[in-house]
């Protein structure tokens, strides 16, 4: 997109705009019409309301068609108009209101996208975000160029927050035991309540997950000065507590360092899945990344290892991959310990058990650690206190701290206490909370003994709760108050020293959410409004950090701006490493008894915690590795499930050995996967899922996304346990049992391999070479390693079809692709794709514009063992394309800037193209797939025509960003420049793996990739000539190049 | 006006046929010969033409080739040009089904057409015979009772005698116009 | 006559006959509004506005230049110049006479016409706002429809240098705005076709593409 | 054809042209029987099953097929191939055994040509309501319009199929009407009620059979069966382009058009043979549809059937020897992959079975044929499932990869298909004349011409006493 200027504006302003926008309201009953009028506004005033918009659909109706919801079908309606006038004789178009606003706000022009920068409240990491707004709502969020955490990208959390905003079933208003009550009486109650507290001495808590908001921090303090004895327990339901613990026994100061990947050489992940889920994965991502360019001699590509139990996104792209059961994690880390030490000349305790990867692996392991010392970094996300400080130990060994790993500027995006959270449920028990204040966190449902928690709630006089939406732990608490989105309320955060973030609002809050800052300082008798609080901690804390000359004031609006400020750390208080801390530790290795299978919990890429669990496009994105959508799964590895005689589908009964928590849900069989372990995602079976009963199209043979009153997925926070002061993910021994029942999955991709069927392959074998590879010997002799060239037949055709202006390409480095799917998101949000539902998805009918396939590789050699490769696949718009020559009503062809263009209005749906289409990319709409959620029709782009039933649509290469990039150079009167026209998927990948622009002009960047000697095309060799080009993926490995062609 | 004619009925085509070449060869004009179903060599005795129908289809033919080929060529190339999957915008053998399938539409369809315009122009005989049977299972002879050597009672019985015609009977019709 | 083959021919062109002449006569196929001219709720006339008063066009619907929509202007605009006139000249003469023949103070003289955009904006008579009252905005009605999948760019085609009246029409002598042109897919195109050849109203040659994705995505 | 003397006649002997006449509109003149109405009444209710479907189908959309976005086309256009196809034996019938002078196709080419057009109806629903949109299947024909006139691809297969269904449909329809004249004339003339007369009077377009009339007519046929040729071979190759011009292996085969064509034969003769030997049952037509019409009929039968599976062994050799990986996974695939069993079920009928015709006791025992001539219908309908949805479940890219089930609406929709056959054929049974008494009069002659002696004296069954009385009280009362 081109770079609008960052436009810094007044809430005062704001609200002026936003009442003339008429697209929000104080009123949600107001929000819903507008909401039905939002998308239309591409064709017509940005401000008119459609009040008959229904006789083209009832015009349909006529002819027996049901074209139900209105707002996602008005394209539908006029499509129908033709037809409406052919039946009534005549074709007058239905009244349509134009309504403008009484006064126009500056910079808002009906039509022009204004842009914002903020920060995502998608988690703690704080990515930034420049979020487009049109006429008064977001409607797509992209990320901040040149943020220091972010660095432009987004991940698939991130883009959906968009939806999340637009959610009617979000709290509104505060209620007091149920029912809704206005502001002042929950202030008055509270207040009340509160100063009973502290005349009678009681205790006051305040519980909250990671708060990186130095004014939110201000404020706990500060109220917690006013409470003596009160506490502010912090814990993070995907806990790093062992790691910062360990730092603390090392280096004397509870913090969790800042790793620096863009600067190693050689990575070591142990369960650490920091490209997917673990503390900043678009951070670490883009670290990652830039450590494998490629680039120079010899090539620029780090290596790679991972260690873990089930497989992760992280473990999917390492170069070299051990699979090691939760209760043999430790003895190796002694055993790496051990080596690492000698090679480095320093000590480490001797490993009591056999290690559990070949010796000479290991070997090898620690030379590359010792060897690249300064380049090299070991990441664990154990939360096993023994492991953490060995890991501690190496990588002090490895002298990565100083260098790969940033202690003076740390991290502040963890900050939880495990055994803090636990001391606070015993104190609830024994009923010594008099005041409890949870905000922004569900403990009941994600946290360990939240079954506990639950229960201890009743033993607290005043509960308070500040949530976005009613969850597990607001239903147990007497005072429940709505919390604001993050793009409703201005915010701060420092999520990594050094670095401030500004959120701002960019549309009037539905309801009357309110800040904790906002609460607490009402509450503090010393009532203030955001953004005052807020500027009020910057001027104070933030300002002087500055450095610089320019008034807080100018240097506040130029960090609303800018959306971030650079900021002199302040001392993390790291002392020097204590190696005695570390030398005692020594773990042992354990194994679940016979007939047992340990358990590994962790998050998924989509649904991290479950905070996110109310969000259609989470719930429906598949994952990268499992591919499954709308629930969760027991994985056990082939191997486990072939010994347990288990298949996918069947309905599991997991039942810890001890402790009598159990839980049903189905299984899959999990290539990659450590023998005996069996692995289940956390986040899923969260209250108010069962929202989406609705969701999806209704039919004889429909089966529903979620039975009334039960949950999407299943909720196995509850076998989380705290072991040594941390919570413990991996390692509980269960039993799994078949029940008999059976559960199809909803996967969205079932055939997991490039290898065909072996029965139907000649002599055994044969391979289709979707995606091709390389390892970095071949890459280094030859870089058009394993990338051979296919035989191409002669053109029967005369070519006759010139593109004189743009001819628009794009490149897809698939040794940058990490399979993270911040693309599918962010297309699905920037194209107005629908949301199908988890039957839909069964039968395969996922309307996913860009998709990513996964294949799976059998490591030669070591069974068990798989080589995964990701692959974003979307429209190749072919200049041959074979979808065009069948449509029998011009409903699909190409443009004169190389686009294949399909035509909705045109199309009648007859499927042939996609049949025809050899990377089935095309998506045909089966059903009307309106959303249950009106409000969700805010989230529609207003550039993009929402389809009707019965159309085929696919990949775009988003062209109403390349109509809106061409319109704006030719006002400016410049030519359109490289980089000018980005599509929705290359503006947020976190890893740049993809590069679109001009084919036709040599300087792009797209084109010069294309001249790479890495560069092929999908299917080459059947001449339809795609103008999406792949690079081939270098694995960080000696050996020849893999399996390049059929053989 | 009234017509006079004699009407001869036969039981089978022998008979009519030898009569017919009979006459012919007599010079007697016949008027018409009705037979339930085409009798072999009947029109060759009866001296017809034979058809011009198969022009019809010829130049029927012709114009749907030319409106096929002008039709796709026209619309693909001419007034509106599209990249249609990266073809030629004339790119004529992929308009040949379409070019063929009218050659015949329009040969079928004229030559039908002509046939029933053509058939239309109804033979100087009774407008209705019906309950004589002749789309049944007898054959009809109608003969020009005006002129001079006319003689019906002799003629009847050569027909009855030498043909094996069942009957012959003097009639006045309308004449069909 | 009586034939049938007959008849059918003659009933075809009979139909094509009909057709042409519905076409030749101009009366718009369905689904083709041109003529359309909906009541406002308010008496706006662009025939004072654009026309005795030649405002220009981009002077009230600013985004032309800028955006894809034109955009309705919203109420502030209008008093710009309706905070000073709230009545015709005659009517305030009127009362000035009348009030100095009654020997009193002259009274704000507000038109009706002009009173329903003092009460959408919540203002009474004398142009202050009245307590308690809420800005209701005006709803007029829209002229110029097209279907939500087509996408028309006003930005484009007023940079192109193409006057409003191209496809508005005499909009500065119409009372109540009328659609002038009949706005068909086919009007597009042509257009887009003509100007090809044509060039631009300026001269500068003219690239008005023709492909399908042009207006539809 | 000179050896008819020694060969059994093709009509029973003795069957006089009076007879004929008495035969066929004796049937229509009278009320139906137990039989028709049975079968009316099953056939309406599978029509019924089928509206129903369908109808859901368009109030809900296609998704209540088991479609989804790797499997495009199934039954839809399964049955589409499967329908067009069963036609092509009725012109093939009607037209090329005409210009072969058979004249064994007299007693069968009406009904044979009614199937055609019947089998074309229920084929033409299926491109209608496969489509996403079906209120705007009208865009696929090039009109002039607002669009600044957007005309259709000309270069797509489907557009192709429009043209040559249509022209089809049309040309068969008038060859069937025009063969139909002079019996219609029959009908009329017997005809006692005003209705039947008016109506029938209407229909036969005035035919007198008249000497000249016979003459045109005789050459109208002639030039419509020369049309009527190249039209049925080619409208199958059409069909088989939608496939043979894809990219998609399995159906990117050059050897479809014929293989097409074969097949529609194949299957055409497999429905001819079970409605004939219906119709020679219920209607009592032994004296028309003898034995020998039928040993002749499994003689086709047998021969198509060996192309048939001469076609097959060839796609799999061209396959293997293309050296086209994905061509020859397609085929393996079709083997012995998920639709492995269908392609069993599609050779076991096409190609096992009808070896069976290769008996002459086979061939005379009508139970057996009529057996065969069943299962032929069943496999050349999953000879044509296995060719779309097969090649369409796994094609390039293994990612993509899915299986396919039909719905109760699909199922529905096909019974409903053989419902509307069913219902419109006994319709036809009804109130059209089911053998073309004419050509039968016609054959009838021929034959007592060449039983006849060399003397010009007339054959036996010529001179009927009772029918010349007749004839003359006729004349008595006939023109006043």
């Amino acid at each position: 997109m081109t770079h609008s200027p960052l436009r810094w504006t007044s809430l005062a302003e704001r609200d002026a705009m936003l009442a003339a926008a008429g697209a929000t309201s104080r009123d949600p009953g107001m929000a819903a019409p507008s909401a039905a009028t939002a998308h239309e506004d591409h064709a017509h005033a940005h401000d008119d309301v459609r009040t008959e918009a229904s006789s083209g659909p009832a015009a349909l109706d006529a002819l027996g068609s049901a074209a139900s919801d209105v707002s996602r079908r008005t394209f539908l309606a006029a499509a129908g108009f033709s037809l409406a006038g052919v039946l009534a004789g005549c074709g007058r178009a239905p009244t349509q209101s134009a309504v403008p606003g009484s006064t126009q706000p500056e910079e808002t022009i009906a039509g022009i996208s204004t842009w914002y920068a903020t920060t995502c409240g998608g988690c703690a990491a704080g990515c930034g975000l420049i979020v487009r707004c049109r006429d008064g709502r977001p409607v797509k969020i992209e990320g901040l160029p040149a943020h220091p955490i972010s660095h432009g990208g987004v991940c698939a959390v991130g883009q959906a927050q968009l939806l999340s905003l637009y959610d009617s079933r979000r709290l509104r208003r505060p209620t007091i035991e149920g029912k809704e009550s206005a502001w002042k009486d929950v202030d008055a109650r509270v207040v009340g309540a509160l100063t009973g507290v502290r005349s009678a001495g009681g205790a006051v808590r305040v519980l909250t997950g990671t708060v990186t908001s130095p004014s939110t921090l201000a404020a706990i303090s500060g109220f917690l000065d006013a409470h003596p004895g009160g506490r502010h327990v912090v814990y993070d339901a995907l806990s790093a507590s062992a790691l910062l613990d360990a730092h603390e026994a090392a280096f004397g100061a509870r913090i969790l360092p800042r790793f620096r990947l863009e600067r190693a050489t050689v990575i070591l992940g142990l369960e650490a899945d920091f490209l997917g889920t673990w503390i900043s994965p678009v951070e670490l991502t883009h670290g990652w990344r830039a450590g494998r360019t490629l680039e120079g001699v010899p090539p620029k590509l780090s290596f790679h290892a991972q260690v873990e139990s089930a497989l992760s996104l992280t473990g999917s792209n390492a170069d070299r991959r051990f699979r090691v059961a939760p209760g043999q994690l430790g003895s190796f880390v002694a055993h790496l310990a051990a080596r690492v030490a000698a090679k480095a000349a320093t000590s480490a305790p001797a490993p009591a058990d056999p290690s559990p990867v070949p010796v000479e692996a290991l070997d090898d392991l620690a030379g590359r650690l010792v060897r690249a010392r300064g380049a090299s970094v070991v990441l664990c996300g154990s939360n096993d206190l023994d492991v953490q400080r060995l890991v501690v130990a190496v990588n002090q060994a490895i002298g990565a701290y100083g260098a790969t790993i940033d202690l003076s500027a740390p991290s502040f995006q963890r900050a939880g206490d495990d055994a803090a959270l636990a001391a606070l449920i015993d104190e609830m028990e024994a009923g010594n909370v008099a005041a409890l204040l949870v905000a922004g966190c569900n403990p009941v449902a994600d946290a360990a003994d939240g079954v506990r928690l639950a229960a201890a709630l009743a033993r607290v006089p005043t509960r308070i709760g500040l949530a976005e939406r009613a969850d597990e732990t607001t239903a147990g608490l007497s005072v429940v108050l709505p919390a604001p989105h993050a793009f409703e309320a201005w915010d701060d955060a420092e999520p990594v020293a050094g670095v401030l973030c500004v959120s701002q609002p960019l549309i009037r809050p539905f309801g009357e959410p309110r800040t904790l800052r906002e609460c607490l300082a009402a509450w503090a008798g010393k009532p203030a409004s955001d953004p005052a609080l807020v500027r009020a901690t910057f001027a104070k804390d933030v300002a002087p950090r500055a450095g610089g000359t320019t008034t807080p004031e100018r240097l506040w609006r130029q960090t609303v701006r800018e959306g971030f400020l650079a900021l002199r750390p302040r001392p993390s208080g790291a002392k020097a490493y204590d190696a005695v801390s570390v030398a005692s530790a020594s773990p042992r290795a354990t194994a679940p008894a016979a007939g047992r299978l340990a358990l590994v919990l962790g998050p998924t890429v989509g649904m991290l915690d479950g905070r996110h669990a109310q969000n259609p496009w989470l719930q429906e994105l598949p994952d990268p590795i499992t591919k499954l959508t709308w629930g969760n799964a027991a994985s056990v590895s082939p191997a486990t499930a072939g010994a347990a005689n288990l298949s996918d589908g069947d309905v599991v009964r997991v039942a810890a050995a001890e402790g009598g928590v159990f839980i049903e849900l189905p299984l899959l069989v999990q290539a990659g996967l450590a023998d005996g372990v069996v692995a289940i995602p956390l986040g899923y079976g969260r209250l108010g899922t069962d929202r989406f009963a609705g969701v999806g199209p209704a039919w004889i043979e429909a089966r529903p996304t979620v039975r009334k009153g039960e949950s999407v997925g299943r909720n196995v926070s509850g076998f989380l346990r705290l072991v040594g002061g941390a919570v413990a993910y991996a390692g509980r021994e269960v039993t799994v049992t078949r029940t008999g029942a059976r559960d199809a999955l909803s996967l969205s991709q079932t055939w997991g391999s490039q290898d065909l069927p072996k029965a139907l392959a000649p002599r055994g074998h044969e391979r289709r070479d979707a995606v091709r590879e390389t390892t970095l010997a071949a890459f280094s002799t030859d870089p058009a390693a394993g990338n051979e060239a296919p035989h191409v037949g002669a053109d029967l055709w005369s070519r006759d079809h010139a593109t004189p202006g743009a001819r628009w390409g794009m490149a897809i480095d698939l040794g940058a692709c990490t399979g993270c799917s911040a693309c599918v998101v962010a297309c699905q949000s920037e194209n107005n794709v629908p949301v199908v539902g988890k039957d839909e998805v069964r039968r395969r009918r996922d309307m996913a514009w860009l998709r990513i396939d996964r294949y799976y590789a059998d490591v030669p050699g070591s069974p068990g063992d798989v080589d995964v490769v990701h692959q974003p696949m979307l429209c190749q718009h072919c200049e041959n394309a074979p979808c065009e020559t069948v449509c029998p009503v011009l409903a699909t062809v190409h443009s004169a800037d190389g686009l294949n263009a399909q035509v909705y209005n045109r199309c009648v749906g007859t499927r042939y193209c996609a049949n025809n289409c050899p990377y089935k990319v095309r998506r045909f709409n089966w059903f009307d797939y309106a959303s249950p959620d009106s409000l969700a029709d805010l989230a529609l782009n207003p550039d993009v025509t929402v389809r009707s039933r019965g159309v085929m649509e696919k990949c775009s290469f988003c062209v109403q960003r390349l109509h809106e990039a061409r319109a704006e150079a030719k006002r400016a009167g410049r030519p359109l420049a490289d980089g000018d026209a980005r599509t929705a998927c290359q503006q947020s990948c976190p890893a740049q793996a993809i590069v679109f622009g001009d084919l036709n002009d040599p300087k792009s960047r797209v084109a010069a990739l294309l001249r790479d000697p890495r560069r092929y095309r999908v299917l080459e060799e059947l001449n339809v000539r795609p103008s999406v080009g792949y690079l081939t993926k270098v694995r960080h490995r000696d050996g020849p190049a893999k399996g390049a062609s059929h053989d | 006006m009234t017509q006079r004619l004699l009407l001869v009925t036969f039981a089978d085509e022998h008979g009519l046929l030898r009569a017919v070449r009979h006459l012919r060869a007599e010079g007697r004009p016949i008027l018409d010969v009705r037979a339930p179903y085409p009798v072999h060599g009947l029109p060759e005795a009866q001296g017809l033409a034979s058809s011009r129908l198969p022009w019809v289809t010829l130049w029927g033919g012709l114009a749907g080739l030319t409106v096929g080929l002008l039709l796709q060529a026209w619309t693909s190339a001419v007034d509106w040009p599209l990249n249609v999957g990266g073809k030629p915008l004339f790119s004529w053998p992929a308009f040949v089904p379409v070019a063929f399938e009218l050659v015949v539409l329009f040969a079928g369809l004229a030559t039908v057409a002509a046939f029933l315009l053509v058939d239309r122009r109804r033979a100087p005989a009774p407008p209705s015979l019906d309950g004589l049977r002749a789309t049944d299972d007898r054959f009809l002879l109608a003969l020009g009772a005006e002129d001079a050597t006319y003689d019906a009672a002799n003629l009847e019985r050569s027909m009855r005698d030498r043909f094996g015609a069942l009957g012959a009977e003097e009639v006045f019709v309308e004449d069909a116009s | 006559m009586r034939h049938p083959t007959v008849l059918a021919l003659l009933a075809v062109l009979l139909i094509l006959v009909l057709v042409v002449v519905v076409q030749g006569a101009g009366t718009p196929l369905p689904g083709n509004d041109i003529g359309y001219e909906p009541d406002q709720p308010i008496l706006f006339s662009h025939q004072m506005h654009a026309g005795e008063l030649s405002i220009d066009c981009h002077y009230c619907h600013v985004g032309a230049e800028r955006s894809r929509h034109a955009g309705i202007p919203s109420e502030q605009i209008c008093m710009n110049c309706h905070r000073f006139v709230a009545a015709p000249l005659a009517s305030v003469r009127e009362e000035e006479a009348a009030a100095t023949k009654e020997g009193r103070p002259v009274r704000p003289v507000l038109s009706p016409e002009i009173g329903k955009l003092y009460r959408a904006q919540g203002l009474g008579s004398d142009g202050k706002p009245l307590p308690g009252a809420v800005p209701e905005p005006v709803r007029w009605v829209k002229v110029h429809n097209l279907p939500d999948f087509a996408f028309f760019d006003h930005r484009s085609h007023v940079g192109a240098g193409f006057a409003c009246a191209t496809c508005h029409g005499p909009v500065d002598a119409m009372a109540r705005v009328r659609q002038f042109s009949d706005l068909t897919m086919g009007w597009c195109v042509n257009c887009h076709r003509a100007s090809n050849l044509s060039g631009l109203p300026d001269g500068r040659p003219a690239a008005a593409s023709t492909d399908c994705s042009t207006c539809h995505y | 054809m000179t050896d008819h003397a020694h060969e059994p006649p093709w009509i029973r002997p003795g069957t006089t042209l009076r007879q004929v006449t008495d035969d066929v509109c004796g049937r229509l003149e009278g009320r139906p029987g137990r039989l028709w109405w049975g079968g009316f009444l099953l056939s309406l209710g599978m029509l019924g099953i089928g509206l129903v479907s369908i109808g859901y189908l368009f109030l809900t959309g296609i998704g209540v097929w088991g479609l989804n976005r790797t499997v495009g086309w199934a039954f839809d256009i399964t049955n589409f191939v499967f329908w067009v196809g069963i036609g092509h034996a009725g012109t093939l019938i009607s037209a090329i055994l005409l210009l072969f002078r058979q004249r064994w196709r007299t007693s069968i080419n009406r009904s044979a040509e009614a199937m055609t057009i019947i089998a074309v109806m229920c084929a033409g629903i299926f491109p209608l309501i496969h489509m996403g949109r079906p209120w705007f299947a009208y865009w696929v024909f090039p009109y002039p319009n607002t669009r600044g006139s957007l005309w259709v691809n000309f270069r797509s297969p489907l557009l192709w199929d429009v043209f040559a269904i249509g022209t089809y449909f049309t040309i068969s329809a008038v060859f069937w009407f025009v063969g139909m004249i002079p019996d219609l004339a029959t009908l009329r003339d017997r005809a006692k009620t005003g209705v039947r007369k008016a109506v029938y009077r209407a229909l036969a377009l005035g035919w007198t059979g008249s000497t000249r009339s016979w003459h045109r007519h005789e050459t109208v046929c002639l030039l419509l069966a020369g049309l009527a040729t190249p039209l049925v071979l080619s409208v199958h190759s059409v069909v088989s382009f939608d496939f043979a011009t894809s990219v998609l292996p399995g159906w990117h085969a050059t050897i479809f058009p014929p293989y097409f064509v074969a097949g529609a034969v194949f299957s055409g003769f497999g429905m001819v043979l079970t409605l004939m030997l219906v119709a020679r049952k219920v209607m009592a037509l032994e004296a028309y549809i003898t034995k020998r019409h039928v040993d002749v009929m499994c003689k086709v039968l047998l021969a198509m059937g060996c192309i048939v599976a001469l076609a097959y062994a060839t796609e799999l050799y061209m396959a293997w020897y293309s050296g086209n990986p994905y061509e020859q996974f397609a085929f393996r695939n079709r083997l012995f992959g998920p639709m492995g069993w269908a392609y069993g079920v599609m050779v076991l009928c096409n190609v096992l079975v009808p070896q069976a015709l290769w008996s002459r006791r086979l061939r005379g025992n009508l139970l057996v044929v009529f057996g065969i001539s069943l299962l032929v219908n069943v496999g050349m309908w999953f000879e044509r499932f296995v060719i779309i949805a097969g090649s369409l479940m796994r094609d390039f890219l293994p990612s993509s990869w899915a299986d396919y089930a039909p719905t109760l609406a699909e199922i529905g929709t096909l019974i409903g298909s053989f419902g509307l056959f069913f219902t419109l054929f006994l319709l036809f049974c009804r109130f059209v004349p089911a053998i073309a008494m004419s050509e039968v009069k016609a054959t009838i002659a021929h034959e007592a011409h060449e039983a006849a002696p060399a003397d010009g004296s007339p054959p036996p069954n010529a001179a009927d006493r009772p029918g010349a009385r007749a004839a003359e009280d006729a004349l008595a009362g006939g023109a006043r």
